[in-house]
């Protein structure tokens, strides 16, 4: 439990410092809402439409950009081959290093989306259910993301083979995601049932993603 | 047999599915040959039968 | 499996060197057949002369489903047993599942704008079969990208068992969402709903699909066993060139 | 204590760099690793760390702790040295300390038997070789291991710190402890040889 | 010159090799489209309208994704090092280091595009049109992502930070991108002045982005 | 040909490493730079490589091309060795042949001469600490550059990569070059000592 809290305090720390700190992330966030009216062309109510989209897009390309490094960086300088050969299960430290990445990369964008949703023309409530998806739903990418950054490293590639690899896993969530949403603004369809699948996505997700990404890194050293 | 008003996708879609596996076909028989001209060559080159022993276990 | 017992690659190559011949004739028999069968098939009261489609649409959707199952089994021969066969029939299994997959969706679109008016859909089954397009094309780069093969071999089989969980996703999406795509009517609990005119013809397709795959992945397996030779060769022969050289300066 | 490995075979890239290779270790005896440049002394450290798959014979730590695996009862020390750049000294120090299990309380005397008390503020980005080096080391006495393997450890050690090194050696095997090192150049220590691939 | 070429030879090989090949980069752009639908809702007339959006996006997407190593990567290694002391000026070798980026990275993308737009529902004119537009706009991404890509090396910080310096850079390159490439499809304004301004940015970003690097790389030198 | 150096100040993340310091180096002399860790000895091979900023002072070549700066007639040789692992060995060398500007011809020579012309087509990834320190070292033979700066060049060679590399520097000496090597071993050849920070 120590070594668990310490990697993650580590972790996040680290990420802090080498990203610039939360921030950042909100940062990023705010130029690819930005960026979007500029892409779409500046249409209010076509905006308004695609707001829970563009918000998703943005948590997706936060999460491809800054999770590929997630176990390159261990594994480059060595404190892979010590967790490897630590007494904490390897499957644990993989969940414990996620869950940072989410801290320290996911919250800040779920915090700053009622406020950017001001931007995309939102209403208040409207805001509060996108947040709310982006809550329970960026884990999942995380996770699964997760998977794709252990992978890099037993096969020592990078790049874009780990956005191949890790967007077909994440469409899903891009899905369920983008339907609750959308259901929490324009009402037809019923916001409990995707967001329910979208809270059993990321559950599995943990599950998974934890051994998955150990197995990976387990059949790599070398 | 007559195919009704949708003939050409019906015809379209047996086309496609003749092509592809034609593809796969021909992928699989000019590989092999590709793989059997390659170990000829090795032989040529005098590559040991010992060698080619251990070769059958790394693989 | 009807492969993992032949343990010896070397033992696998004589066999599939006599089967191999008998599998494509019998193949392309049966394929007649269906072919012949399904050109005699009756038209549908609903959908006419289109449902011809079917006996080459569903074929193609179940192999591509099929295949991806064969490769999760190889997968964990290839993580538990880490046998190395287990990781030939993976790799040659990934190009010819991409090819029926992508079959699959192509005639079910050629299906769909007749039946439905467009060609495409974004609807639940459409899509997780879309996925499972994306998922064989990520696949086959992942093992075009690594030389070595036994390091691809284990992250292959990682991605495979993960996204495994798309199957009963693509099986079961017409039961779970509201589609567009009709429920299955062959593979079912309480036995076929499909009329013997059609279930008939699609059968004996589905089987000369299925034949046509095991014919293709056996080949496909032999010609790997060879490239891995070739490899293996090729590694001694620089060895013993660098044994020669080493002697020399010396 | 005793580690004992037996008909070892070693496949790495698939061309094999040594095989059938026998070796003993006993406690408070240090085993140094020696042979040419490329005979497969960091893998041999590595197959008994457990980060590489052997691809023949066995490896067993007779008389440690039953509960534990071999490499959970090892220090390795690789060319890597696992440190943060963006982390101070300090902060690397305790995170391995936290994350490998041991008490808190001494790490910042286990960075002054380094030599590195006086900068335990820095940055780890900002130290020289020799000092990354030093922290590496620190590791070791920080968290008590059994087992140390050590691979080239006294490169970009400056005199005084090869000095301090080997009384850090001498002082893990008087307490009853293992060490296998790979190395070029003297340890500084008594050691027993273990030679791999011939006198190249 | 040779030195030039032999940078360029290098870094495709070194992008082909680790990244997986240049169909890697295709594979990519098709994820993101097929991704888009998911994100925005399966209205045919909407993703049409969006079309040249999308690929846009999808070009952005894969050059942030790829960027933030250009540098990066070898000053860890040292070869910046190298590269400093060399008697090739700086600025070239940045600009050839940004060439064999595109070459390995954009072009690939630029060739994609035809059998894209088939799935975005665009028409062959259309479709060449945006392949047009983003052979002369991918360039600028390339050219203006590598001050960002420089920086991070400076600054010694990664992740999300290059993202936020880039993305304003590149907000003027996505703008006229997208309405040169929208004006070809619907055809209200006319094609040839944004495309013109593309061209100018382009020429701009390759002759600025060079020597904003190499100034970049010198102060960071340590 | 002659390297001075006069009055150098080296001030490395706001704290001063060294201040006042004098050297000089002929041609056909090895300067060896001795020091405890952190003293500084890095930082003033990455001064005279032009790397670093002065902090003070001035370094001069004498002697040399006169078009060229003093960084475009120097090898500079430090802990990261500048390989890119998804190249062959040879991939690599040639690189840094063509960049630096050599003549292709002699990269089969260089490989044999540092002992590696039998994995020249393995990747870069494949190779021990000491094969991969070899192959930076190949690049000192394979591009002619008058000044050698080197950075604890022997660390990670075994004995015979040693000698062989004390023979490099005696032929490169020989020819009328330049060189400053820093380094906690003996370098294998007479040198002149150049101390930074005293007696630690
Ligand atoms: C691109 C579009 C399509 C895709 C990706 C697709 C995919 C699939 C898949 C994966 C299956 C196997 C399902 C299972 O075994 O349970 C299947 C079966 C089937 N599909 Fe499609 N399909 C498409 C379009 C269509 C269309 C347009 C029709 C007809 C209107 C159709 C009719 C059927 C039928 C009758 C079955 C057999 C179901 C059973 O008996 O279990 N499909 N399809
Ligand atoms: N990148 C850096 N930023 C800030 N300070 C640094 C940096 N690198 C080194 N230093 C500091 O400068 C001093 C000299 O470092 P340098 O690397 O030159 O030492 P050195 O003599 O080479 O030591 P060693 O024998 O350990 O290699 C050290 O005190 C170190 O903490
Ligand atoms: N990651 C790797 N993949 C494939 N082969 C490798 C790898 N690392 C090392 N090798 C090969 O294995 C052999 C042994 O390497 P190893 O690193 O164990 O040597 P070493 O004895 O430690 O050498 P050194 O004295 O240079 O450190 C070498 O021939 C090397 O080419
Ligand atoms: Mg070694
Ligand atoms: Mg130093």
């Amino acid at each position: 439990m120590t070594a668990l809290l310490a990697m993650i305090r580590r972790d996040i720390k680290i990420a802090l410092r080498v990203g610039g700190g939360a921030l950042i992330g909100v940062l990023f966030f705010l130029a690819v809402v930005v960026l979007m009216p500029f892409a779409i062309g500046p249409d209010l109510a076509l905006l308004q439409r695609l707001g829970p989209a563009v918000l998703w897009l943005g948590a997706l390309l936060a999460s491809l950009l800054t999770l590929d490094r997630l176990f390159m960086a261990d594994h480059e300088d060595g404190s892979l081959d010590l967790i490897a050969m630590s007494r904490t299960p390897l499957e644990f430290a993989c969940a414990a290093k996620a869950l940072a990445h989410w801290l320290a990369a996911g919250l800040p964008l779920v915090v700053a989306t009622p406020v950017l949703g001001l931007l995309l023309n939102l209403d208040g409530s409207a805001s509060l259910a996108i947040a709310a998806t982006l809550l329970v739903g960026t884990p999942a990418l995380t996770f699964t993301g997760m998977i794709g950054a252990a992978l890099a490293v037993t096969l020592h590639r990078g790049g874009l083979l780990m956005a191949v690899l890790v967007l077909p896993l994440s469409i899903p969530v891009l899905i369920f995601g983008v339907a609750a949403a959308g259901a929490a603004i324009t009402g037809p369809v019923s916001f409990g049932t995707p967001f329910q699948i979208l809270c059993a996505l990321s559950l599995a997700s943990m599950v998974i993603g934890p051994f998955a990404a150990a197995a990976s890194l387990r059949q790599g050293l070398d | 047999m007559t195919l009704g008003p949708y003939a050409s996708f019906i015809v379209w879609s047996y086309a496609v599915c003749a092509l592809v596996v034609a593809i796969l076909i021909v992928w699989v028989a000019l590989d092999y040959r590709k793989q059997q001209a390659k170990l000829r060559a090795l032989d040529a080159a005098g590559v040991s039968r010992r060698s080619k022993r251990n070769a059958a276990e790394v693989s | 499996m009807t492969l993992i017992d032949l343990a010896n690659p070397t033992r696998f190559l004589k066999l599939t060197e006599r089967l191999l011949p008998w599998l494509a004739g019998l193949t392309a028999l049966l394929l007649a057949i269906g072919l012949a069968q399904s050109a005699l098939a009756p038209d549908d009261y609903q959908q006419g002369a289109t449902v011809k489609i079917m006996f080459v649409h569903v074929p193609n959707a179940w192999l591509s489903m099929f295949v991806w199952g064969i490769m999760s089994l190889s997968a964990l021969g290839t993580l538990v047993w880490r046998h190395p066969l287990a990781d030939v029939a993976a790799k040659a299994a990934a190009p010819i599942g991409a090819a029926f997959t992508f079959l699959a969706l192509v005639t079910g679109s050629l299906w769909g704008r007749p039946m439905w008016g467009t060609y495409w859909e974004w609807d639940a089954r459409l899509t997780s079969m879309l996925i499972l397009f994306l998922m064989y094309l990520g696949l086959i780069a992942l093992w075009r990208a690594v030389e070595d093969p036994s390091r691809a071999a284990r992250a292959a089989a990682i991605f495979t068992l993960v996204g495994a969980i798309n199957l009963p996703i693509i099986k079961f999406s017409v039961d779970w969402w509201n589609t567009l795509h009709q429920p299955a009517s062959v593979l079912r609990v309480g036995g076929p709903a499909l009329d013997k005119s059609f279930l008939i013809p699609l059968l004996v397709m589905a089987i000369a699909f299925s034949l046509l795959f095991i014919t293709l992945h056996l080949a496909a397996m032999r010609n790997e066993i060879l490239r891995r030779r070739v490899r293996a060769l090729q590694m001694l022969q620089a060895a013993e060139q660098q044994g020669q050289l080493r002697s020399g300066a010396l | 204590m005793r580690l004992t490995g037996r008909g070892l075979r070693c496949v790495r890239g698939g061309r094999e760099v040594f095989a059938d290779l026998d070796f003993d270790a006993v406690a408070g005896e240090a085993v140094a690793v020696v042979g040419a440049n490329g005979a497969g002394k960091t893998s041999l450290l590595r197959l008994i760390a457990g980060l590489l798959a052997l691809a023949g014979g066995s490896i067993a730590l007779e008389g440690g702790d039953s509960e534990l695996t071999l490499p959970e009862q090892a220090h390795y020390l690789g060319h890597r040295d696992a440190l943060k750049p963006s982390l101070s000294v300090a902060e690397n120090l305790i995170f391995w300390q936290q994350f490998l299990g041991g008490e808190p309380a001494d790490a910042q005397s286990s960075l002054a038997a380094v030599g590195l008390g006086h900068i335990a503020h820095l940055p780890a980005a900002y130290l020289s070789a020799g000092q990354r080096r030093r922290l590496s080391l620190a590791r070791l006495t920080a968290v008590k291991r059994p087992l140390w393997l050590l691979d080239e450890p006294t490169s970009a050690l400056d005199a005084e710190g090869q000095a301090m090194f080997a009384r850090l050696m001498t002082a893990h095997l008087e307490s009853g402890g293992l060490l296998v090192a790979a190395t070029h150049t003297p340890l500084g220590i008594a050691a027993r040889e273990l030679r791999i691939g011939g006198a190249a």
